[in-house]
């Protein structure tokens, strides 16, 4: 149940009796295909789903920036992100473990509506745990939930944001362990969520990887993606963790400044494979966003999604023995990702994939565009390589409103006019 | 240093189990460090301990406490905005003398983070040197407790382990193979928080437990005298009492605000605390009466 | 130009140029696949749009209707609906033309921001026109279609909807015409545009038809999709027309009421193919809803993309010839269809899309819920049969506002509680 | 009743064209009917009449206006809103005594839906009854208007093409061939509407139809004295006004309202449209001096 220091089951004993039935059911459905498990889990991803999703050629961020391209276009996949392929995956096997009612938490809503969406599919009763003050900022994804059926529960604790909506979650679970199963949003909480979340989200880059062979004919110098808990970074990267030769980049939400406030119980920011430290926290050891007497701080992120003081263990192992390479994005950059993307390729990425099409005009710089005109140096190329895979998590219809406002407060290169907007 | 090296109960020096069994039934308290202020917080203890607690719980706040209910969320956030520390949290303990034995009940991350880079036995010898006697980690399972039951073994300390209703089978064997001080027995699913009446799962758990020769005390959801008087006739060796004291102190908060300033009337505070401890303690004496009476307290004799 | 009496090319003069250049692109690029256009057509629709979208089956509706029902899923094609298969298309199309500019009409916005995201996606400069009255309640499809770098052109007159929006493209466009293509948004207009609008769309039906072999091992007794101007429904039906023994479903927006308001030039409905008479109205010969002097009315439906008072000339030719079934479904019984996919299926589907839900319904009875319990005599199974595919044609995360308050307005069977969301 | 059927402009009996040829240059004018009402109109006419319009649009308003401009949009909207009806448009007309010849403007729809089921007949003899001379219908290609066409031929109306910037080679050749009454050169691209400049375009328009025998007249932006001479001395033998008419009807359309009531001052508005149409054809006559003085009018005889 660990990678390497990190990982574990660091929960209230209650909770271990159904921890390791669900081992046991992890064990032998996923990992051993039991009564067609993973057969059915596979078929529903593709119909109801709507995987395979394309491994598209980015023909202008190409020229932009002299090398290959590809984005994996997870936004494509069914409830708009990479969410479902995990909550998909976790709802069947619920109702394989004969569990009659489900629950998530959800933070910005993602994981809330993949939940609900999967649980109205497979015909089961769900209830998701959200803070009070992302039911008021995120609507729309409470009303997606209701419609497909779900019960939504604000948690009015503490910031009421996604720590306190997994807390509270816990709690439900802790008292309705026996008949229910929690399905946790990302890579992270006791064992064995992070194998097995990542084990639902490993069919990124399993296609991904055999998409870039048949369009490329080769492996990736570099794959990208953006991390906050961890799921869609895992699940693009695990098929190539043992590819010595592609380089994986890890890219974490730099927030508005890397320093933690720890009067205030604030960081500024969600990057916590790049600057947090070791300790527990929903069930794991791992890296964490905290103050030095061991209390969790608020992160802080432009983007809903990576905006978490926790990130999966398995995460943290690559980072420490150097197989991960973790990079921070701020808020601008990101907004500038953002509108790059929707302006070059007529994708509108989530905020959350911005920060790794961030990390891409850093790390890669711009052919053509620079400010003397000039080309970068072969030197400034950096660790990219040529042929450079960037994971699209999701779909940024649902950061319409949280980019104009965030746009109209600066001066960004790349965003249109969003002044007309007012007319 | 590994369970080898552990005296089993019946040998143990345990301040903890010595205060259970000589006590019998016993009165276990719990309130939280801090809420709504240290200062506050040594006289609470020192209530409870005039008032029949027979060992105290003390909570060290957490900023995820996922185990609790409303009323010790509550608490710990008090606790938290009144700006307790773990250095404050000893230097109060190390300046009380009950005569009730004093454990800490806090979260994992607080014990590994305490002094340098993650390890257990800075918090644990701080903690024996202010004068605990023993250690409560509502998130930390059996399987995850070498470390700290280790340095808690090196510097005499008891680490209590939780049984749920879920507990059962070989693992219920071998955590109760390792009880240090006494068995936490969770009366029901779910989180801390004061219930109306005592669970059908309290009187289930206490059965299976029935063959394990340790003390066995019961927490979550007790609230009243007579709760305690049904669960000492149920079998157990002593009763929890945490949010139920928690409920008081908030009373005697401040009113209109959760923000930690020194309470208006830490002394009515107090008075309450006392006379509640006392109501709980006679009523597990009433159940403990009971026993005697009508009900056999023994294992069944005709069990191998 | 025409199906039987329906089409041709009624335009300005100015303009009938430019439909002749129009023709022979068509004929040479999209019938020949010269210069291999098809190919990189099918490939974009891949790669970009995420195509083949699934033809999946719905486990709870097949049991509610106790007969097989598959849906087409063009709600998981990249923006949200099957618009970008035609918006593609015509945009690659203007790019071999040698076309330097696009202009578009958009009245709910999901044409326009279909043909910004192509546009940015094949770099080329794009306006959008669209009705005061709609830019003012689909701001996100505004904002989605500036992100893509469009520029958004508010039309004033009239009722500032759809049909003003085509009114002022046509009048750009006969201003701009030797340099740019008109991007018309369905499968109206002038020839060549009905034909070649259905040509693009066509990969719908064709998948379905090589999908539903694959999976129920033979061809559908029905087919059925919604039809405002008729483009998901001529390409999902498309391949569908030559097999007799499959009968063809269109249902219209029956709105609050089929009768038309002549005095206050309304037609409370866009019930075109079951309550139009035959005239010309942008450019062809077809079924339309216009007073006894020739006067064209408002039309209405609480689905935006529904609402024209004008429908493709084949389809009002397929009609005529008894190939194509009309039918309408009412706004009330459209909103039990969102809410009873969404509730059963996982799949919030789009409100134009729910109207053949809606018809589902209708058509094939509840076999268990019906209120005596009792299952539907089999002479009341209608003609709908046992193997039935219905078209989710888009996904209704573009609804939700307008849903939450029709359904507040109304006692729906299907729906969730929407007090709750007040809260 | 088919093209065989058609006299050749040079042997028509039509009176569009004689007007034309007669009163060389000509002036057209066009005016919306029903703007603000029919009353309103039929005064409108008669000054235009006086002020020397040699031959009279009348826009049969349609609800869906893709050929006009913001002028003649609004226009429309405001017919509309009276509650003009094409029978109405015919009374009117039938009432009208006006030298100039009369033809009727309006969308193919129209005419289509005028008596039952969309037939162009019903419509056509309605007009030559009420004494129509002709009819310009601007989304009717000649490749979609034989069926008008043969009904216009058999009731002796003529149906007038528009020549586009755009119309060249073949399909030039073809729509010339068919000219009847006049063709009407479309100045500029795009749509009706007063300019300020008369387009470069129309220059290469009269140019390229200069080979062609038959009466033209450019309309789309002519709006001063100025531009009718400019447009007859590039070869043209009419102008074509609109916007700028209806301009001066909307100046004196009731204050602050589009509704359509009857004009307030429809003398005022009469007056003025009179004394425009006055300048119109005096800009016209001074083109056509100029021609004489320093152009050459006829095609260049040297080529073949």
């Amino acid at each position: 149940g660990t990678f390497g220091d990190y990982g574990g089951q660091y929960v209230p004993e209650a909770l271990m009796p159904a921890l390791q039935e669900l081992e046991d059911a992890y064990e032998r459905y996923v990992l051993e295909n039991e009564d067609g498990f993973m057969d059915e889990f596979r078929e529903r991803l593709r119909d109801f789903g709507g995987r395979p999703t394309p491994l598209q050629r980015a023909d202008r961020l190409s020229e932009r920036y002299d090398r290959e391209i590809y984005l994996k276009r997870e936004d494509l996949l069914h409830g708009g992100a990479h969410k479902l392929n995990n909550a998909l995956g976790q709802v069947l096997l619920a109702k394989y473990m004969g569990k009659e009612r489900i629950i998530a938490e959800t933070g910005a809503g993602q994981h809330g509506t993949a939940t609900a969406m999967a649980a109205a599919h497979l015909d089961m009763p769900c209830e998701i745990y959200m803070g009070r003050t992302d039911v008021n900022r995120q609507r729309p994804n409470v009303y997606r939930m209701r419609m497909n059926g779900a019960d939504v529960n604000p948690v009015a604790a503490g910031s009421g944001t996604l720590k306190e909506a997994i807390n509270e979650t816990m709690r439900d679970w802790a008292t309705t362990v026996e008949r229910t199963h929690y399905v946790i949003g990302s890579v992270v909480g006791p064992h064995p969520f992070p194998k097995m979340v990542r084990d639902f989200q490993a069919v990124i880059g399993d296609e991904t990887r055999t998409q870039i062979r048949e369009q490329a004919g080769r492996l990736p110098d570099s794959v990208v993606a953006c991390a906050g808990g961890g799921s869609n970074t895992m699940g693009t990267f695990h098929a190539f963790v043992p590819d010595d030769e592609v380089a994986l980049h890890a890219v974490e939400a730099g927030g508005s400044s890397l320093e933690i406030d720890e009067d205030a119980g604030l960081a500024p920011n969600s990057a916590t494979l790049s600057t947090g430290t070791d300790g527990v926290l929903h069930g794991a050891m791992t890296k964490l966003l905290q103050g030095t007497d061991g209390q969790i701080v608020e992160s802080h992120s432009v983007s809903a999604g990576l905006d978490y003081a926790g990130v999966g263990p398995e995460l943290s192992h690559l980072v420490e023995t150097g197989r991960v390479v973790p990079a921070t994005v701020d808020d601008e950059d990101a907004l500038e990702g953002f509108h790059r993307l929707s302006r070059l390729e007529g994708i509108i990425p989530a905020l959350e994939s911005s920060h790794a099409l961030g990390y891409l005009e850093r790390a890669a710089g711009s052919a053509g565009e620079t400010a003397g005109g000039q080309r970068p140096r072969d030197e400034d190329r950096g660790d990219l390589g040529d042929l450079v895979v960037v994971n699209v998590s999701g779909r940024g219809d649902k950061d319409l409103e949280t980019v104009l406002e965030e746009t109209e407060a600066r001066d960004l290169e790349a965003a249109p006019d969003v002044e007309v907007f007012d007319g | 240093m590994t369970d080898a090296g552990r005296s089993t109960v019946g040998e143990s020096d345990s301040d903890v189990e010595a205060a259970i069994r000589e006590h019998h039934p016993a009165l276990i308290t719990y309130i939280t460090a801090g809420d709504p202020s240290l200062a506050d917080t040594k006289a609470y203890v020192e209530a409870l301990d005039r008032g029949g607690a027979d060992l105290i719980e003390l909570g060290l706040p957490f900023s995820e406490p996922v185990a609790e209910g409303a009323t010790i969320q509550a608490a710990i956030n008090r606790a938290l905005e009144a700006g307790t520390t773990p250095e404050g949290f000893f230097e109060l303990v190390a300046d009380l003398e009950t005569e009730a034995p004093l454990l800490v009940m806090t979260y994992y991350n607080m014990i590994l983070q305490y002094g340098a880079a993650p390890d257990v036995r800075p918090f644990v010898e701080r903690a024996a040197e202010a004068g605990l006697s023993g250690i409560i980690v509502p998130d930390l399972p059996a399987e995850e407790a070498d470390p700290l039951r280790e340095a808690c073994d090196d510097n005499g300390l008891d680490l209590v382990f939780i049984i749920a209703p879920t507990t059962e089978g070989e693992r219920l064997d071998r955590i109760m193979s390792h009880v240090s001080g006494f068995a936490y027995v969770q009366a029901r699913l779910g989180t801390t928080g004061a219930r109306e009446n005592v669970s059908g799962a309290t009187h289930d758990s206490l059965a299976r437990l029935s063959e394990y020769d340790v003390p066995k005390a019961v927490g979550f959801g007790v609230s009243e005298g007579d709760h305690a008087a049904e669960i000492i006739d149920a079998g157990a060796d002593g009763v929890i009492v945490g949010s139920a004291l928690v409920d008081i102190i908030a009373e005697h908060a401040p009113a209109g605000t959760e923000t930690a300033t020194r309470s208006d009337a830490p002394g009515d505070a107090a008075a309450a605390l006392e006379a509640k401890a006392e109501e709980l303690k006679r009523g597990a004496r009433r159940g403990a009466d009971t026993i005697t009476d009508d009900h056999e307290k023994e294992p069944e004799p005709e069990q191998p």
